[in-house]
This record gives structure tokens, C-alpha cells and sequence, in this order.
């Protein structure tokens, strides 16, 4: 009990402490390498939660490929650092900031008054085999859904190439 | 007055606690960086707080429906993140620069 | 083993032929191209064979074997499984698919040797055959059409396979875009039925349609036929969707002969014999596709007297064939309908894989103006070619004398049936013979017209070989559906097995009238017309070859009608396409800019009058728009949350 | 990682020593590529300090030690610093993953007037369920050590090489995940230990829902899955950033690429990473196609436990597991050894080849082998008889 609180803690201190620096570094280069650490924090907390495949799919996928697009890209536009990198406005500022400190508060505060669930311990673990069921579960139920998912994918994939291929582009034939 | 022994058990709270504060990170970075690419990664850190809260829904719910809602946002986000970088790249190659406010005349 | 495996393995096999030749699409090996593919389709038809004599040992009244493979769609009510069913009508259909489809893809070994991208070739005919057979095997109408969009995308893509001629490529999209106005009405005809009794399931629809009485034209069943007819007349080229047919013959000459005649155009015949049971209920969509039939056929019979390019003769009297098809659909002959598609299947793929014969030796010349007298030089293809000649004028035994017999007996005496559908079937009979003669005339027969640099010759043996079965099959095909009436004086009294092979399954339609002396003479009547014009074909062609010009003069106007294809390109261009664009340009300019516009206009003034006041919050800076979306968020969670 | 306080020490202990472990191999794979590129070149190599040259590891050593540490002036100095450590850990992480024996048993005992035991210990680094995922997911992480050596460096040539190293990457784990989905799918597991259970038997697999066994075979994924060992093996090179696809480091073009302005211990970190990635690579291969740490039918758990009988479980296993351990030890030195010997063999691709190669040859076949895997086993597995 006491151990698995203070293990939360640390990953929620973390977790916290590098999504701030996301947002307040300057460097958008050191926003993204922030924002891997905050990627690879919120894997281990799903490994907690008893998501092992999903931690593991988070790391391929945001930490090992979206993330270094970002980088990529990031290192490709040789930005130095902004000389202002928060938008104007200081009313429209705070009330950016209050609207999203409410938000918080708002989730903070649905959790807390709801005792029954903030009281319940670690929650029912789901039985067996947690990979193997959730390959059953996505090619059953959620076949079709999948399927869409694809083409999602592949319409996604032909607009980019289009896009990145436009007229003036690293890659354009002219 | 603190609740200690709430505060110690570890539940299903705790995490929507923490995924609506990093949530609200996200939105302020969406909100107020003015670089596209810091925008993009704070629509990732929200997306990203979304999925810790399902995946501690699934938990508490029992069963795995939150494991697959997860799988297709992480898949829709991959793609998000996609066609983000690529507009992002198609702005800079106009102005050298990936500010904000090069989106906001939806023109050529 | 068991059936189950069976389909599946010859669904895969030939999805595994694409696979592996689409991933090696850039090799010009088109031995090992076409070795794999082959064998692909060739399991296929082992498969098949199996299936059939499973389905032989089963007793008559539950001749059925089906899988469910996985739950694919379920959302709501609509359940739709991967499922495939093997039965009297899709067995057919695979056998015919496969087993053509075999013969062609060795035929196209020898005919794509010298082609550029030959594994691509291959790969695409795989698709094809996958795509077709889960066309034909789909437990529901969805799956069907699943395989009805993928046989229309190989279409195009074969079609155009050339594509570098800008004219080919031209002809792809015209069949393309000519089957999606078909598609449209497919889709439409599945809603009416899916909305209307809630399954598409085939099996369902059989057993829920009949519970329903409608005579009327604007009743569910009608509509849902009619639009299922407009699918089904872009699938197999029937007016008013024909057009794209004659120019898909763009496309390689193995390709005409299995997707333009064998198998995809006849999707739409197999459509309405599947859907036989919910088809009789709409007499009056039997009557629309009865004459539509009948018309496509002579339209399209007259056109290919005109013709003179050889697979352009071929192509229309395919439209013509399958004319004959949806006639015996209309009138309520749903065996019949299948009988000629099998049939149609033998000669005319041997005919097309013979000209494709004759086109390779003439050096990819296709003007029969510039043949003549090639029986010297090709002795296989000429005797094949005059199987298939004999089989589609209808010279009895050959195989095309029974089916369209049947045809032309059912349109006379089924109570959907008249005098004046038959009458057409026997002048596109006579019509039928006359090209097809004039055809082997100007090819085969008579004196050499073949220009000195050509020297034709004799096609490899992987050519000869599909052309040596096809023209067995063109003869024999036909005999396991001969007419009660020949076969009570043949000795053995061989029965109609066709029929009574498919009786279980295809809707019943109440018996025709009309006695045995009546089918014999109609029977002598028609033979003779053919063998009429047939005989005047050769006399206009091979005896006094001047006479042609001089009957085409004396006709004059009517010859330049027919000759031109009845102007119908041109007036869909001039009379449909083109008004449609002047129209929206007038709509555009009087309707939209003139008054809509200016109406908006005002709207927007108004309103922009008004904005002013709010404006500000309409900034154009994205993030505050982010803003607002965070403050009704908050706004809504508070009024959850309170509550 | 344990229930008393004996457990965690031991696999504390076992976590350190596999990775010094790991460490220790790289000194030695140098001194192997600079004797056996020798050998391939028909010259001598490295001869003179110690019996065959054997010494000069120490001296180099002592030379990485003593040398100069250099820092850009212009350059980002925390991850110029960072980038070395980020570069070896994924390949730490991963080797720490990857089962390198079969168990110890260990049975009750008494200690300092305590009951302790029994325990198993796993003869790895740490267990992880989904062995292989973890895998995949932090050799995905290595880009980030190249990137921001780059990016660190503020070196146009160290960015260059960086960007390239970092498209490389991305474009071949696609290939390479692909190519172990059809293993996984054979072996039914995400797991080390069941796949490398599974291999050390006699051949067998299902034909139409019968079983059948081939008893002059073992059980290996190389059987089953050639395709994919060779896309696997290649996407691999690529991984490691060895030639013939070092294009990231391209001396012809880039200096030396993404550590151009290193020196020193930390260059040698970058070393140790990519040996490190060599050696997680060969351990895959011999894990996912080679029966891992067994050679059935001679050297498998059971038959090598018989040679020891009398011992307690305790000897047993352990002397077991060290032989086996040798067995897999054997196998990796050999993938390690055709690594060496390609490199020094092939020429380098140019970079759209590489491109070309990566996404538009190796992706679309190992999606063709994952399909045709998915068809096969679906097929044979299937209960058709019934």
C-alpha cells in the first residue's frame, strides 16, 4: 500500500514536472524532448495499471516514431529560440489559464466528490491473458471499426504525401 | 484537513486527477505557444492524458473496451501528428518560420 | 476435406497469385509471372471440382454448403458476416470462373511473353478472380457487392493497362466512371431492400420477399429491381450503360476474353437469377428488363454487321449474347438465363482467345480489312474459331444452338413472354449469324488481303492448348441442356440435366403455353433463318465481295446509322453531357449568380451588419478559438458536475 | 523484483552483472573486427601489445580514458553530454530483456537463522511479459541518442548524419517489427522464454488440424519463417547503423557523421552502443529463429539436467544453466562474427537505395510474409476435420 503510493507520487511528480516544462521551455527542441519523457512516464504508469501492451505500443509508437518526427522536424527548421514564445494578450492570457486550471479543478474535484470511486482500491484486474484478449476483442467486436481505422490511415498517409509534395517542397520534381 | 488514508489508497481518482492536470497542460500549450509544433505536442499531451484515464477506467471497469479506445487514439493521433508535421512543413517553406499565425489566412 | 477449407483455399489462392506477382510488379519474368498465376487459378478450379461433386453426393433438396468465416459489420441491425455460400447457381458460376478463367491465364502466358510488365499483368488477373468469386460466393448482398466494386477496379485497370496510350487509359475511365452511375443504382436497390425488410442476406430476402404482394410500379420490390437493373446494366453493358464495353476492348485480348465476355459482364444475370425469388414479385421490373434485353440485343446485333475492327465485332455481339441473357431473365427463364451465360462463356472466350490468336500473328493488326483468307496459317485457330462460329449462330448440336433455342422458346410461351420479344430474338438471331459469318469471311476465308510485311503464324502451344479445350466445350457444353422436346426423339432420352439441376433453387414461374409442334417449328424456323443469312453473308463476302459496298450504298442513311453505332456516343455527348454542362452553366449564371448570390449577398450584409457588434470574439486567431471551446468545456462540466 | 531481501539482492546483483556483461563483450568484439578485417584483408592487424594483440584492449581503454574531453563552444552542453548515455542504455535495456539461459533453481535454506527460498531465478536481465514489445519499444529509443548527438554538436555534419541516422531508423523498424509479427504469431507468445520453450523440441505443427511431428528437425523459427529471419537480420544492420547501411556515419561525406565532435569515453559510449545493438541483434536472431539457448536434441533443459543427476536441484540447474548459456553464447558469437564479416565484405548502399530498399522492398515483403504467415496458421490450425 504504502509502496505503491509512494511509487505513484514519484511517477505523478514526474509526470507533472515534465508536462510543465513542455509547455514553459522556450526551446521547442527541448518542449519535444520533454514531452519523450512525459511519453515514457505515462508507459510506466499504464505498465501500473496493468496495460503492459499498451505501455509497450506506447513507446513504439509516440516515443519511438512520432516523437522523433517531431524531433526531426524540429532539428530540420533550425529555430533558434523564440524570442517570445507565448502568444499576446494578458487578458486573454489569464483567461487562458483559468480556463484550464479549471478544467483541472474541475476533474480534480469530480474525482474527489465521488468517494465511492476515488476510495476504491487498484480496481478489478481484468483475468488471464491481457494481450491475448485484447487481440480478440479488436478483430471480434471491433472488426469494422478497425477496418475504418485503415482507411483512415491510408487516406492520411496520401494527404500528407500530397501535401509535403507540393509545389516548393524538399521533395517537388521540378 | 487532509484525508491521508484516502490519499494513500491509490485509485481510480488518483489517475483522473493526474490525467486532468496534464490535460490542462496541453490545453494551455494548444492555447498559448504561438510555434505550431509546441501547439501539435500539446494536442499530444492532451490526447495523452485521455488515454492514461481510459486505461485507468478499464482497470477499475474490468474489461479491456478502454484498452482498444486507447489503441485507436494513439492511431489517430499518430496520423494527427502526421498531417500536422506536414502542414507545418508546407507553412515553413513559405515563411521559415512555423508561428501561429501563418494559419490564420486560409490562403495560398 | 472439408468444405470450408475448400472455399477458403480457393478464395486465397488467387489472392496469394497477386500478392506475390503485385510485390514483384517491376519483373518482366512472364514465365514465373504467369506459372504462379496459373497456378493460382488452376487450384481454384481443383477446388471447385471438389466442391461440385460434394455438392453432387448431397440430396437434391439441400444442395447448399456455406461459412461463416468472421462477424464483419455489425452495427445496429445491419449483421453482416464474411460469409460464402456454394450452391446449384454459384457452383456454376465458379466453375466457369475458374476453370475459363484457368484456360486464359495460360493462353496469357504466350500472349504477354513480349509485354513489358507482364508480373503486373498476372497480378491484376488474380485480383480479378478473387474478386469475382467473392462476387459470386457472398451469402449477402454486401459481400457481393464487395466483389462487384473489385471486378470493376480490375476492369479498369486491365482495360487500361496500356496506359500510356492516353486513348486506352481514356477508355479505362470510361468504364469506370460508366459502371459508377450502375454502382449507384446497386446501392440504391440494396437500401430499398435493406430498409424495407431489414437483411441482405440472400437466404432471408428469399424467404421474407414473397411474404409481400405488390403490383404496382412504385412498390418497394419494383424499385429495388429496377435499380438493382440499372447496377446490373452497368455491370453487363446493357442499355443505356452499354457504351464502355466496345471501348474496353482497349484493353490486352486475354482480358476481353475473361472479364469483357466470360465472367464480369454476366455479374448482373447472376445478380437476377440469385435474387430470382424477389424478382418474379415485380412483374413489371421483369417486363422493363425483358424489353431492354431484347433491344440491347438487336441494337448491338446490327452495330457489329457495320464493324470491321475484329475485337469491336466481338465486343458488341457480346452485348448482343448478354442481351439475350437479361431477355431470359425478363421473361421469367432464370435457367435459361444461366444456360446461355454458360455457354456464352465457352464460345465466346474461345472466340476472343482466337482473335487474340489472330491479332498476335498479324502483328497487333485488328482491321479484318487486312486479313483474309488466314485458315493456311493458322489451322488450330481457324478449326477452333469455326466451333465457336458454329456455336453462336445457333447450328444445332453445337453448344450455342440450345441455349439460345431455349431463349427464343421461353420468350415465345412464358406468360411474361410475347410474340414481339421473340420476333427480336430471331432477327438478332439472323442479325447474329450474318456478322459472325461476315467475320470468318473476311478473317479466315477467301483472298489474302494480308499486307506483304506480315508473315502470320501459328500460335506457342500454351496458346493452342485453351483454345483446343474452349473449342471442345463450345461443342459439347451445350448438351447437358437439351430441350424436352429433342430429347424425347434422341435415343437414351438424355434429360434437360441443366434445368433440373437448377430447379431448386431459381424462383418458379407458372408453365408456358404452347405445344411440342409449336417448339419444333419455332426451333426449324430459326436454324433456317440463320442458316439463311449465313449462307448471304458468304455470298456477300467470300463469292462477290463488291456486293457489300453496293447493298451499304443502297441503304444509304440506314447503313450510316448503324454504322456509326446509332449515334449513341454522340448523343450522349451532345444530348446528355453537354446540355447538362450548358444547363449548370445557365443555373450557374442566372439562378446562383444573379439571384442566390445576391440574395446571400444581402444575408451576409445583413448579418455582418449585426456582427459588428460580436465581432471581436470572431478573430481569426486560432487559439482563441482554442479559448472558447476550453470555456464551454468548463461550462458544460460545471453544469454536470453541480448536478 | 522480490519478496525478501535475499531475491532482490540476487537479482540486483544479476541486473549489474548482465549488463558489465554486456559491456565486456564490446572490447572484445573490437578486438575481433579489427583482427578479423585483418583476415579479410589479407593483412595482420593488431599484433604487437600482448599475445595477439589481446593487450591492446587495455590500452585502448586507457586512451579513451586520458583523452581529451572536447565540447563545443556553440553546442547544446546537456545533451551533447546526454546523448552518449541515451545512445547505449536502449541497447542495455533490451540485451537485460532477452532470456540468456534457461532458470536457476535455488531450493529452501537456512541462513543467518533464517528460512529463506525456494526461489527461481530467471537467468536475465529482468522478465517482462511481453518480452518482445519491450523490446521493439526501447530499441525505437536509440534514435534519440543520435539525434541529439546531433542536434548537441551544433556541427552541420554531425546534423546531417543525425537526420539521416534518425530516417534510417524510423524506416526500418517498420520491416523489422514486421518481420517478427509472423514469429509471434507462430509461436502464439510475446514472451522470450515460451518462444525459445517452444523451439527446443522436435519439429511439429499443425497440417489441417492434425498434428505432426518431424523428429529429425528441431522445432526452429528458421523453418518456418526464412523470410523473415532475412528481413529481420537486414532491418538489423540497418538498427545498428553497420554497413552497408552506416550511411549516418558516410566518412566520405559527413567526417564521421552524428560523433564527429566526439572523443574520448564519451565516443567510446557510441561504440559501446552499437556493439551493444549488435549483440541485442544476434541474441534475437538466435531467440526467434535458432532455438535460443537450446540445440535440441542434445543440448536441451531436460537432457543437460541428466548429466548432473545426484547433484541437488540447486547444482543442478545452475551447472545446467551455464552450459546452456555457453550453448547460446556460441550461437550469438556466430551471428556476431557474419556481422563482422559483412561489414567488411559489402560496399555501402547510396541513400535513396537504402530509402528504396527499406520501404519499398523489405516493408512490402514482410507485409507479404505477415499475411501469408496469418492465412497459413489460420488454416492449418483450424479444426477442419471436426
Amino acid at each position: 500500500m504504502m509502496m505503491e503510493a509512494i511509487a505513484f507520487y514519484m511517477l505523478a511528480g514526474f509526470l507533472i514536472f515534465f508536462s510543465y516544462k513542455v509547455i514553459s521551455v522556450p526551446n521547442p527542441l527541448h518542449s519535444a524532448l520533454y514531452l519523450v519523457l512525459t511519453m515514457l512516464g505515462l508507459a510506466s504508469a499504464f505498465f501500473n495499471l496493468g496495460a503492459q501492451f499498451i505501455a509497450g505500443v506506447q513507446v513504439i509508437v509516440y516515443a519511438g516514431a512520432v516523437m522523433v518526427l517531431f524531433v526531426m522536424v524540429l532539428m530540420l527548421f533550425d529555430l533558434k529560440t523564440e524570442i517570445r514564445s507565448f502568444s499576446r494578450g494578458l487578458i486573454s492570457g489569464a483567461l487562458k489559464v483559468m480556463s484550464a486550471a479549471l478544467i483541472a479543478g474541475l476533474a480534480l474535484g469530480g474525482a474527489r466528490s465521488s468517494v465511492t470511486v476515488l476510495d476504491a482500491p487498484a480496481g478489478a484486474a481484468v483475468p488471464g491473458d491481457v494481450t491475448r484478449q485484447l487481440g480478440i476483442l479488436l478483430y471480434t467486436k471491433y472488426l469494422f471499426a478497425f477496418e475504418i481505422l485503415g482507411i483512415l490511415l491510408l487516406a492520411v498517409a496520401v494527404g500528407v504525401v500530397a501535401v509535403s509534395r507540393m509545389k516548393g517542397g524538399t521533395h517537388a520534381r521540378h | 484537513m487532509l484525508d491521508t488514508e484516502a490519499l494513500m489508497r491509490i485509485g481510480l481518482g488518483h489517475y483522473i486527477a493526474l490525467s486532468g492536470i496534464i490535460f490542462s497542460f496541453g490545453m494551455i500549450a494548444v492555447m498559448m505557444r504561438k510555434n505550431v509544433i509546441v501547439m501539435l505536442m500539446g494536442v499530444e499531451l492532451m490526447l495523452n492524458a485521455v488515454n492514461l484515464s481510459f486505461v485507468a477506467f478499464a482497470k477499475e471497469a474490468g474489461n479491456l473496451n478502454g484498452h482498444i479506445m486507447v489503441f485507436f487514439v494513439m492511431t489517430i493521433a499518430a496520423a494527427e501528428a502526421g498531417v500536422g508535421l506536414a502542414l507545418a512543413v508546407a507553412i515553413y517553406k513559405k515563411f521559415h518560420e512555423v508561428n501561429i499565425r501563418f494559419f490564420e489566412q486560409l490562403k495560398g | 476435406m472439408n468444405h470450408a477449407l475448400l472455399i477458403l483455399t480457393l478464395l486465397i489462392a488467387p489472392l496469394i497469385g497477386f500478392l506475390f506477382n503485385g510485390l514483384r510488379f517491376r519483373s518482366h519474368n512472364a514465365y514465373l509471372a504467369g506459372a504462379v498465376a496459373t497456378g493460382a487459378s488452376a487450384i481454384s478450379f481443383l477446388c471447385s471440382v471438389t466442391l461440385w461433386t460434394k455438392l453432387v453426393s448431397l440430396p437434391v433438396e439441400n444442395r447448399v454448403l456455406e461459412t461463416k468465416f468472421f462477424e464483419w459489420i455489425a452495427v445496429g441491425t445491419l449483421k453482416i458476416p464474411f460469409g460464402f455460400v456454394v450452391d446449384q447457381i454459384s457452383i456454376i458460376m465458379i466453375l466457369i470462373i475458374t476453370g475459363v478463367g484457368s484456360l486464359i491465364h495460360l493462353f496469357s502466358i504466350g500472349y504477354m511473353s513480349h509485354d513489358e510488365r507482364p508480373s503486373k499483368f498476372f497480378a491484376y488477373l488474380n485480383l480479378f478472380l478473387f474478386n469475382m468469386l467473392v462476387l459470386v460466393l457472398g451469402d449477402n448482398m454486401l459481400m457481393t457487392f464487395v466483389g462487384w466494386e473489385g471486378v470493376g477496379l480490375c476492369s479498369y485497370l486491365l482495360i487500361g493497362f496500356w496506359f500510356t496510350d492516353p486513348a486506352k487509359a481514356a477508355a479505362g475511365m470510361k468504364a469506370f466512371v460508366t459502371n459508377r452511375i450502375g454502382d449507384a443504382g446497386f446501392l440504391i436497390g440494396m437500401f430499398i431492400l435493406f430498409f424495407t425488410f431489414g437483411t441482405l442476406d440472400y437466404s432471408d430476402l428469399a424467404a421474407v420477399v414473397p411474404k409481400v404482394a405488390e403490383l404496382g410500379w412504385t412498390g418497394p420490390v419494383t424499385m429495388a429491381c429496377l435499380f438493382l437493373f440499372l447496377g446490373a446494366a452497368g455491370k453487363s453493358a446493357q442499355i443505356p450503360l452499354y457504351v464502355w464495353l466496345p471501348d474496353a476492348m482497349a484493353g490486352p485480348t486475354p482480358v476481353s476474353a475473361l472479364i469483357h465476355a466470360a465472367t464480369m459482364v454476366t455479374a448482373g444475370v447472376y445478380l437476377f437469377v440469385r435474387l430470382s425469388a424477389v424478382l418474379v414479385l415485380a412483374p413489371h421490373a421483369m417486363e422493363v428488363i425483358a424489353w431492354t434485353g431484347a433491344l440491347t440485343a438487336l441494337m448491338a446485333a446490327t452495330i457489329g454487321i457495320t464493324q470491321w475492327d475484329i475485337k469491336k465485332i466481338l465486343a458488341y455481339s457480346t452485348v448482343s449474347q448478354l442481351g439475350y441473357m437479361f431477355m431470359a431473365v425478363g421473361v421469367g427463364a432464370f435457367p435459361a438465363a444461366q444456360f446461355h451465360l454458360m455457354t456464352h462463356a465457352f464460345f465466346k472466350a474461345l472466340m476472343f482467345l482466337g482473335s487474340g490468336s489472330v491479332i498476335h500473328a498479324m502483328h497487333e493488326e485488328q482491321d479484318i480489312r487486312k486479313m483474309g483468307g488466314l485458315k493456311k496459317y493458322l489451322p488450330v485457330t481457324y478449326i477452333t474459331f469455326l466451333m465457336g462460329w458454329l456455336a453462336i449462330i445457333g447450328i444445332p448440336p453445337f453448344a450455342g444452338f440450345f441455349s439460345k433455342d431455349e431463349i427464343l422458346w421461353q420468350a415465345w410461351s412464358s406468360p411474361h413472354g410475347s410474340k414481339g420479344l421473340w420476333a427480336i430474338g430471331a432477327i438478332t438471331a439472323a442479325c447474329t449469324a450474318f456478322y459472325m459469318t461476315r467475320l470468318m469471311a473476311l478473317t479466315f476465308w477467301g483472298k489474302s488481303r494480308v499486307s506483304p510485311d506480315v508473315h502470320p503464324h501459328e500460335s506457342p502451344p500454351t496458346m493452342a492448348i485453351p483454345l483446343i479445350v474452349l473449342g471442345i466445350l463450345s461443342v459439347i457444353g451445350g448438351w447437358i441442356g437439351i430441350p424436352h422436346v429433342i430429347g424425347e426423339v434422341l435415343p437414351g432420352h438424355p434429360p434437360n440435366i441443366f434445368a433440373h439441376w437448377l430447379e431448386p433453387v431459381v424462383a418458379k414461374v407458372e408453365a408456358g403455353h404452347g405445344s411440342a409442334v409449336m417448339e419444333w417449328s419455332l426451333m426449324g424456323f430459326s436454324v433456317g433463318l440463320a442458316g439463311i443469312f449465313a449462307w448471304l453473308a458468304y455470298d456477300f463476302y467470300v463469292r462477290v465481295p463488291s456486293r457489300p459496298k453496293a447493298v451499304a450504298a443502297a441503304l444509304g442513311p440506314a447503313y450510316r446509322l448503324v454504322e456509326n453505332k446509332y449515334f449513341v456516343d454522340e448523343f450522349y455527348f451532345g444530348k446528355i453531357i453537354n446540355p447538362l454542362v450548358e444547363a449548370s452553366k445557365a443555373i450557374w449564371l442566372y439562378i446562383d449568380v444573379n439571384f442566390i448570390d445576391k440574395a446571400t449577398y444581402f444575408a451576409g450584409d445583413l448579418v455582418s451588419g449585426l456582427a459588428q457588434l460580436v465581432k471581436t470574439i470572431q478573430n481569426g486567431k486560432t487559439q482563441s478559438y482554442a479559448l472558447y471551446m476550453a470555456l464551454g468545456v468548463v461550462i458544460i462540466m460545471t453544469v454536470v458536475l453541480s448536478s | 523484483m522480490g519478496i525478501d531481501v535475499f531475491e532482490i539482492g540476487v537479482n540486483f546483483v544479476k541486473m549489474i552483472a548482465i549488463f558489465l556483461m554486456m559491456v565486456q563483450i564490446v572490447p572484445l568484439l573490437v578486438w575481433v573486427e579489427r583482427r578479423g578485417s585483418a583476415y579479410i584483408q589479407n593483412r595482420l592487424g593488431p599484433n604487437r601489445v600482448g599475445p595477439l594483440g589481446l593487450m591492446q584492449l587495455a590500452a585502448d581503454a586507457v586512451k579513451f580514458l586520458t583523452k581529451e574531453e572536447f565540447v563545443p563552444k556553440r553546442g547544446y552542453p546537456f545533451l551533447f553530454y546526454a546523448a552518449p548515455v541515451v545512445a547505449m542504455v536502449p541497447a542495455a535495456l533490451a540485451f537485460g530483456a532477452i532470456p540468456l539461459s534457461s532458470p536457476v533453481m535455488v531450493e529452501a535454506f537456512e541462513w543467518m537463522g533464517q528460512h529463506w527460498g525456494p526461489y527461481s531465478f530467471k537467468f536475465q536481465g529482468y522478465e517482462i511479459g511481453i518480452g518482445i514489445v519491450f523490446v521493439l519499444g526501447v530499441s525505437s529509443l536509440a534514435a534519440y541518442g543520435v539525434l541529439l548527438a546531433g542536434y548537441g554538436s551544433a556541427n552541420k555534419y554531425a546534423l546531417y548524419g543525425a537526420l539521416r541516422a534518425s530516417a534510417q531508423t524510423i524506416s526500418y523498424e517498420l520491416a523489422m517489427g514486421l518481420s517478427i509479427v509472423g514469429v509471434i504469431l507462430l509461436f502464439n507468445s510475446f514472451n522470450f522464454a515460451e518462444i525459445v520453450g517452444a523451439q527446443s523440441a522436435p519439429m511439429n505443427f499443425m497440417l489441417f488440424g492434425k498434428k505432426v511431428e518431424l523428429a529429425f528437425l528441431p522445432n526452429w523459427g528458421i523453418f518456418y519463417q526464412p523470410l523473415g529471419a532475412v528481413l529481420l537480420f537486414s532491418a538489423m544492420f540497418a538498427e545498428a547503423n553497420r554497413l552497408p547501411f552506416d550511411l549516418p556515419e558516410a566518412e566520405g561525406e559527413l567526417v564521421a557523421g552524428y560523433h564527429t565532435e566526439y572523443s574520448g569515453f564519451k565516443f567510446n559510449m557510441f561504440f559501446i552502443g552499437e556493439y551493444g545493438h549488435m549483440l541485442v541483434a544476434s541474441a534475437l536472431m538466435v531467440t526467434f529463429f535458432f532455438g535460443g539457448y537450446t540445440l535440441w536434441p542434445w543440448l536441451t533443459p531436460e537432457t543437460v539436467a541428466k548429466w548432473f543427476t545426484g547433484m541437488s536441484l540447486t547444482q543442478t540447474s545452475l551447472l545446467t544453466a551455464l552450459v546452456l548459456h555457453g550453448v547460446f553464447l556460441a550461437k550469438v558469437v556466430l551471428f556476431l562474427w557474419i556481422f563482422i564479416w559483412v561489414r567488411w565484405t559489402l560496399p555501402r548502399f547510396r541513400y535513396d537505395q537504402l530509402m528504396d530498399l527499406g520501404w519499398r522492398t523489405m516493408l512490402p515483403w514482410a507485409l507479404f510474409n505477415t499475411i501469408l504467415t496469418a492465412v497459413v496458421i489460420l488454416i492449418m490450425r483450424h479444426p477442419w476435420g471436426a
